[in-house]
């Protein structure tokens, strides 16, 4: 028995290795779907599916935090509400530049992030998850305030951003690969952070907090790090979002879609960084699907969910890991 | 413009976009119902074979501007018939007339889209938003009210209902007071306005609010004070406010009493397919596909002619429930506008009923903004 | 030259004097035991020492540096470890991991953000090091949650050694661990004598009297005698205090 | 204006006890049981729809009352079994999940079953009509039955939690219930009877407020934030602190929406101040919350874990 | 009273007990033996339904309880004083003790003769306890269930000398009392006082098993399976 595990060989990149060659498929799958929307003579889908690789991003910034450091923050739309508004706002001004227009939701959203996060970090669990959603709150009540930019109502983009003066995002196939590209591009930043020595601090303050500060470490700094990062990555979903929906409103920001987002992350699987990507997609697709088969859609997405609860604890990837399709055991 | 691929086959496309799930569901209920009863009475619209997509937005405007997207994209369709609210029909709008496909708003009327950003391939067979609110600002004004009390819930459509209202009201306003939007229980509210005992209350409190509303004030025994209202006491609350509402008032362009043809036929009709009293929301996208008929059957089933299809459109050329229609140049309409009341009718169900006009042929006050004369 | 001293030291929880003006100097490479009746408030002490607790009144200085208004990490910063009487790990890391996540803390900055952690070879010898010195080096790759309970204890051990301390306070460290491997324990935290300073908290007697160099008797809250294990061993408060007649069958 | 802040004050007290009555039934589940169920608000509102049910077809608010009560039971106990019995040893995470997806196949089949449109439920006879109060002010006599359940659930709720068996071995199972069935209590069984405890003082407060509130299909929503706002400002699992989180709560938004206004006027010009006022309103019950965590990381009465 | 027999048990896929076969019969006192991570508590959960035996059979007084819940082994008359205390943090010292307690010789004022310091602290809460009043707490509560057979998982850990001679002389009167006592502690010494019977355990096998008597009389035992 207990002899045998002794025994194995250091596994030298336990636990993520299946899931980033899960996300490799994924990458590829995601870049041969236009094409194929085409060929189907299905243009429309790229649209979708460039709002599908938007919320991927988020989920996964959320994850980030989530899984590997159970800081659940149910204020996360808030970010997405930032790198939208950054749209808007510095568009109005005439500055159209997708690079601007991240860097300003980035600045916008670590502002915030250190400032909420600093105050909320004080708490731990449930109260945590409730300060944060207090915090998003006041975001979304601001910018519902904001009568400039349409309040309530919301503003409409006369046009997507530019990208270095070029009008790459004009085409609904530009869109989608570059939201794509930086998919991929806060996947491998996240990849790195989890396996880095910071995400090992990270983690274990997740496992247990009273450790971690007895051997030496301040969690708070390191959690407050990781919040900022994944409020900024956050951001720049909503920067998409914006220029997908050509559509910037508080709606953007109401604790309905913090909430699906912590949905996503955990349909997908916790603390995978695959599973925020996967549960994106898996539930805005099947939304989208049930949609088309029956006007009664929440029963049966509700009854999927309950379903994938009860019988697959650990999520889609879980599922997907015990089915034996992308074998690493954590 | 591009003249949408969809026009070219003998299919006339019409895409309904509602809100039909969620809290707010009951108003988009009844649109889409008003607008499938006259789908279903017309039979054919326009004479030609016609195929009816209806999808929700459930409330959400990003996930709006995508299914408008996919009925003008993927479904091709030649209108687009919708939305109940405002920031719904903020994120559809570019989407859908940007393409050359018209869209026909039954309930949002937003002031932009009626002034400088106006647009050829927009209607709309409600109104402006302000308008029942300025409806009763005139009232109050005409009473001779000195001393109004204003609640609204604190968003943008709050914020304009005030404004409108002033508008046409000049005395006094006793107290400005902004519930939250969702807000359960008035009670701190209706003190205050028992404390205050001013001439009468205008409130614009849309959905399960106003219901809640409407029930506390009976019974804080307030109703010695005038209730005034717009889009809080309709049809849509009424089955659940029922005797609360009594002899309470609001400012329609409608109301299912009008004493015409055109009206009777519709209302009772409804009332036999739903087994409930229409509201304006009913009428009004009843009214978009008998719209549509008419400018349909005006073009010959021609859809590629798109100057001539809008021109049909505009012409407005079939008979509404509520009597006078037309389009202002801003594609807005031109009608009446009346006090209603809250009644239990005869057929024992509650619904409103037209007390006096207050506006006659009543232009939107930002028409002049457009450039589209 | 005095390594850890602590000077007045008090704590209340409401009206209960937990720990009642405390002194005690430990030389530096000293084992110093600490014994006492269960719930005088051993756990307690060091729990102030380590800044786990904040004091009521007293200061704490460790090579003359004076650290009582330091939070824990940065008294772990200063050289000052300790171990858990009641075991505190991060289950879902291995052993190893555990470890190496110490080792870290002493070596280099943390906010390194893209280098593969698992990869820094440094760290996982020394780690593996520290594991081997407590006992646990085969079971370097299983979890933590996956060890028993007698593991765990060396887990904690193994840990506490990686932050290379100066003063190293172990709460109960042979705590479940039995027979054979409790002497090979001992014989390893002798091996440590000089290597740096420890506080020893024990029940286990025959560990305190084989490793300490001088013992101090700690009874609700105050310490009531301290000196060598042979002098505290026939010291009479203390046998009816605490060591009562179990011990007569050791000595 | 003194006259004013007094009715003030008690119609904050009277908001608040809607509120704990409301909230009562989560501090069980979740501050007790451990049990994050945001299907709390979905209970409120079957609550709602079931007196309305009933009562239409009794005519009787009371026979309403009384029918509702045992088939509040059923769905508890239906909801306990099906899902949540195999949810309590589960992450907080996993509960969210799946009582997310509870909350979706409940409202979804609400609004099959009863519409979309509100419905409304009549005031019983005996309890309608106002007592004056001071000068032209008046109460309505329901409130004031409304405020008497609300303290009498709280007083109930108190002595169960903290003074019987039952509620120390809630306790205790929450935080290990492996350890409470070791010792010899069927621990599935007594979760189940207290889950649908919840359950029923869910829909019993549904029921209650029905008269005062719209019967609609959003009631379940709005109420399920405040009603954990008020459970984590109180300290999760204190019956104490969800009563006086929910009195604080509603004072706050009370008073402050009718004297904040004037406050700030004070400070700023009148415009701004209107302005200033109108942003900050909504953010009242959060702001409040972010301050009372701030001092209290763990809530008023809660313990720190 | 007690009669396991070929029990088997695994976490996941790693297997760590294969085939223990003990009993204890009625007012007999039978120790468990083995060194660190050789299974003692797993065959522990295992009896008590806490992890599901994956063979073998778990019978009380003739009754085949295999995997049945954990309540109904407490029912059946066995009480359980665990592995690392496992007291409730949430209820305090009286709660602790009288939540789950049953009718019987043992009651509240007994517990607190037996454990003074208890009554000292009866109002802190669970996690306020030092460690060894924990564990004062996880034995009193265990005897408040009063069981005919107590089951005790290294129950003098971390408790002074003085108090864990009072635990063997709490045993040695219980056993007089005529209740049964499975035993696991790592003092083999003083468990050869007043136990009847050993069990000893190695690699999820047992490898002895024998009298005090025995063990006394063959040295190896403990030099070979407990290095002693
Ligand atoms: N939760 C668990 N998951 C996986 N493996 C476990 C788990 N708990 C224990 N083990 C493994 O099972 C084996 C036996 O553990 P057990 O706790 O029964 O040992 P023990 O004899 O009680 O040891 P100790 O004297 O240290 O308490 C050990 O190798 C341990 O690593
Ligand atoms: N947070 C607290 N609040 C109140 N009392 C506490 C708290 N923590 C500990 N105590 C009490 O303080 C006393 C000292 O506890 P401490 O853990 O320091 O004892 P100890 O000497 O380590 O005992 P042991 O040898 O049993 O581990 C105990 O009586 C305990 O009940
Ligand atoms: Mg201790
Ligand atoms: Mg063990």
């Amino acid at each position: 028995m207990s002899d045998a595990p002794a025994m194995r060989p250091a596994p030298r990149t336990p636990a993520l290795a299946g899931r980033v060659k899960a996300a490799l498929v994924l990458f590829v799958l995601f870049a041969l779907m236009p094409p194929l929307a085409s060929a189907l003579n299905d243009p429309f889908y790229v649209l979708i599916g460039t709002r599908i690789l938007a919320y991927a991003i988020a989920a996964m910034a959320l994850d980030l935090i989530l899984g590997f450091g159970a800081l659940v923050s149910f204020g996360h739309a808030a970010y997405l509400g930032f790198g939208a508004y950054a749209v808007a706002i510095l568009s109005s001004y005439g500055i159209d530049d997708l690079f601007l227009q991240i860097a300003a939701g980035i600045v916008m959203s670590a502002g915030f992030a250190l400032i909420t996060g600093a105050i909320s970090l004080r708490t731990q669990g449930v109260y945590f998850i409730m300060i944060t959603l207090a915090f998003g709150q006041m975001a979304f009540f601001f910018f519902i305030s904001l009568s400039a930019y349409g309040g309530d109502d919301g503003y409409s983009l006369s046009q997507r951003s530019g990208v270095l003066g070029t009008d790459l995002l004009g085409s609904d196939y530009g869109l989608y690969y570059t939201t794509l590209a930086l998919l991929i591009a806060v996947f491998v930043l996240c990849n790195r952070i989890v396996n880095s020595r910071f995400g090992r601090v990270f983690t274990g303050i997740r496992e247990n907090r009273t450790r971690m500060e007895a051997v030496g470490y301040a969690p708070f700094r390191f959690q407050l790090t990781a919040f900022v990062i994944s409020a900024c990555l956050t951001s720049v979903a909503g920067v998409l979002l914006a220029n997908q929906a050509q559509f910037v409103s508080p709606a953007f920001m109401s604790w309905h879609r913090s909430g699906e987002l912590i949905v996503m992350v955990v349909l997908g699987g916790v603390g995978t960084l695959t599973g925020g990507i996967v549960g994106a997609v898996v539930a805005l697709l099947l939304e989208e699907w049930l949609g088309m088969l029956t006007h009664h859609w929440p029963l049966l997405f509700g009854t999927f969910l309950v379903l994938m609860v009860l019988f697959s604890p650990r999520g889609i990837t879980g599922l997907i890991e015990r089915l034996g399709i992308g074998r690493g055991r954590r | 413009q591009d003249v949408p691929a969809s026009a070219n086959d003998d299919v006339l496309k019409i895409g309904l976009i509602y809100t039909l799930s969620g809290p707010p569901a009951a108003l988009g209920v009844q649109a889409r119902d008003g607008f499938m009863l006259a789908a279903e009475r017309i039979g054919e619209i326009g004479g030609m074979e016609t195929e009816i997509i209806v999808v929700d937005d459930e409330g959400r405007p990003d996930l709006a501007a995508d299914k408008a997207r996919e009925l003008v994209q993927r479904e091709n369709v030649d209108f687009v018939v919708g939305p109940i609210f405002s920031n719904i029909l903020m994120a559809i709008h570019q989407p859908v007339t940007s393409t050359g496909t018209i869209l026909i708003s039954t309930n949002a009327g937003t002031s932009n889209f009626a002034g400088a950003e106006c647009n050829p391939n927009f209607f709309t067979t409600s109104y402006q938003n302000d308008q029942n609110h300025e409806v009763m600002g005139a009232y109050a004004e005409q009473q001779g009210y000195q001393n109004v009390f204003l609640m609204v819930p604190n968003y943008q459509a709050g914020k304009d209902s005030v404004a409108g209202f002033k508008n046409s009201y000049t005395g006094n306003v006793a107290g400005e007071v902004y519930t939250e939007l969702g807000q359960l229980d008035f009670s701190s509210e209706l003190a205050q306005i028992a404390a205050f005992q001013p001439d009468a209350l205008f409130t614009f409190m849309p959905g399960g609010m106003g219901v809640n509303l409407v029930k506390q004030y009976s019974q804080a025994g307030l109703t010695s004070i005038p209730f005034l209202s717009a889009f809080t006491v309709d049809e849509t609350t009424l089955p659940a406010t029922q005797e609360a509402a009594v002899g309470l008032l609001g400012g329609a362009n409608w109301a299912p009493d009008m004493d015409n043809e055109a009206n009777r036929t519709f209302v009772s009709a409804y009332i036999e397919k739903y087994d409930s009293v229409p509201g304006t929301y009913a009428m009004q996208a009843y009214d978009a596909a008998q719209l549509i008929d008419s400018a349909v059957r005006k073009t010959g089933g021609d859809l590629t002619d798109r100057d001539a299809l809008r021109a049909a459109i505009t012409e407005a050329d079939f008979d509404s429930p509520r009597g006078d229609f037309s389009f202002g140049a801003n594609n807005y309409p031109v009608q009446d506008f009346y006090l209603v009341e809250a009644v239990k009718r005869d057929d024992g169900y509650y619904g409103t009923s037209v007390k006096e006009k207050i506006f006659d042929d009543y232009v939107d006050n930002y028409a002049d903004q457009c450039a589209m004369q | 030259m005095t390594s850890l001293s602590v000077q007045n030291l008090s704590k209340n929880f409401g009206a209960l004097k937990v720990t009642d003006d405390v002194s005690l100097e430990v030389a530096s490479g000293e084992i110093h035991a600490v014994i006492g009746p269960n719930g005088a408030g051993k756990t307690t002490l060091i729990a102030q020492l380590s800044g786990q607790l904040r004091s009521d009144a007293g200061r704490v200085l460790v090579g003359g540096e004076d650290i009582s208004q330091l939070s824990m990490p940065d008294r772990v910063g200063r050289g000052l470890a300790r171990s858990f009487q009641i075991t505190c790990v991060l289950p879902g890391f291995t052993a190893l991991e555990n470890v190496a996540v110490a080792v870290q803390a002493r070596s280099g900055s943390s906010f390194r953000f893209f280098g593969r952690v698992a990869e820094e070879e440094a760290l996982n010898a020394a780690a593996l090091r520290a594991l081997e010195e407590a006992g646990l080096g085969d079971r370097a790759h299983v979890r933590a949650s996956s060890l028993s309970h007698g593991e765990h204890r060396r887990l904690e051990l193994a840990i506490a050694l990686a932050t290379e301390p100066k003063v190293l306070l172990l709460d109960e460290p042979l705590a479940g661990v039995g027979g054979e491997d409790a002497e090979a324990f001992i014989d390893r935290l002798k091996r440590f004598k000089g290597r740096f300073t420890m506080v020893l908290i024990e029940h286990d007697m025959e560990a305190v009297f084989a490793l300490a160099d001088r013992v101090s008797v700690l009874v609700y809250g105050r310490i009531i005698a301290t000196g060598t294990p042979e002098a505290i061993r026939s010291d009479p408060e203390v046998r009816a205090a605490y060591l009562g007649e179990e011990e007569e069958e050791v000595a | 204006m003194m006259n004013l802040f007094v009715l003030q004050l008690l119609n904050g007290v009277q908001l608040g006890v809607l509120l704990f009555l409301i909230a009562a039934g989560l501090t069980l589940v979740f501050g007790i049981m451990d049990v994050i169920n945001l299907a709390h608000g979905v209970l409120y509102m079957v609550g709602a729809y079931l007196i309305a049910t009933f009562a239409a077809l009794t005519g009787s608010f009371w026979w309403g009352l009384l029918l509702m009560l045992p088939a509040a039971v059923v769905v508890g106990l239906l909801i306990e079994v099906v899902i949540i019995r195999r949810l309590y040893a589960r992450s907080h995470l996993d509960q969210v999940l799946a009582t997310f997806g509870l909350v979706m196949i409940a409202s979804e089949l609400v609004e099959i079953v009863w519409g979309t449109s509100p419905l409304s439920v009549p005031m019983p006879e005996m309890l309608s009509g106002s007592v004056p109060l001071m000068g032209p002010l008046r109460y309505p006599v329901y409130r004031i039955a409304v405020i008497l359940a609300g303290l009498a659930v709280a007083a109930g709720l108190y002595v169960v939690v903290n003074h019987t068996r039952i509620g120390m071995l809630l306790r205790a199972g929450a935080t290990n219930r492996m350890m409470v069935s070791a010792l010899g209590v069927d621990i599935n069984k007594l979760f189940a009877i207290v889950f649908t405890l919840g359950a029923v003082l869910a829909c019993l407060a549904g029921a209650l407020v029905a008269p005062i509130l719209s019967v609609d299909t959003g009631m379940g929503e709005s109420v399920l934030i405040l009603a954990f706002v008020v459970v984590v400002i109180g300290g999760i699992g204190s019956i104490k602190g969800a009563f006086l989180g929910a009195l604080l709560v509603a004072v706050v938004d009370t008073l402050g929406g009718v004297f904040g206004p004037f406050l700030l006027r004070s400070l700023l010009d009148p415009a701004a101040a209107g302005q200033m006022g109108r942003v900050l309103a909504p953010m009242l019950v959060y702001i409040l919350m972010a301050v009372i965590l701030f001092a209290r990381p763990a809530g008023l009465f809660g313990r720190r874990a | 009273m007690l009669e396991v027999s070929g029990l088997e048990a695994a976490y996941g896929e790693s297997r760590i007990l294969f085939g223990i076969d003990l009993s204890v019969g009625p007012g007999e006192v039978v120790t468990l033996l083995g060194r660190n991570g050789m299974g003692k508590t797993t065959t522990v959960k295992s009896i008590f339904g806490l992890l599901r035996p994956r063979g073998g059979q778990v019978r009380v007084e003739g009754q085949d309880l295999t995997g049945a819940e954990p309540h109904r082994m407490a029912l059946a008359g066995l009480g359980l004083v665990p592995e690392g205390r496992q007291v409730f943090p949430t209820l305090n010292v009286e709660e602790n003790l009288r939540a789950t307690a049953r009718p019987g010789k043992w009651t509240l004022n007994r517990i607190y003769e037996l454990f003074p310091r208890l009554e000292e602290r009866r109002r802190n809460m669970g996690t306020q306890l030092s460690g060894g009043e924990q564990q004062m707490l996880a034995i009193g509560r265990a005897l408040m269930t009063n069981p005919r057979l107590m089951v005790l998982d290294e129950a003098t850990e971390g408790l002074a000398p003085l108090i864990r001679a009072d635990i063997w002389a709490c045993l040695a009167r219980l056993k007089a009392e005529g209740e049964a006592i499975l035993v696991i502690d790592k003092n083999v010494d003083a468990l050869t006082r007043f136990a009847d019977r050993h069990v000893v355990i190695e690699k999820g096998r047992v490898v002895w098993t024998g009298t005090t008597a025995e063990i006394l009389a063959t040295p190896d035992v403990k030099d070979r399976f407990l290095h002693v």
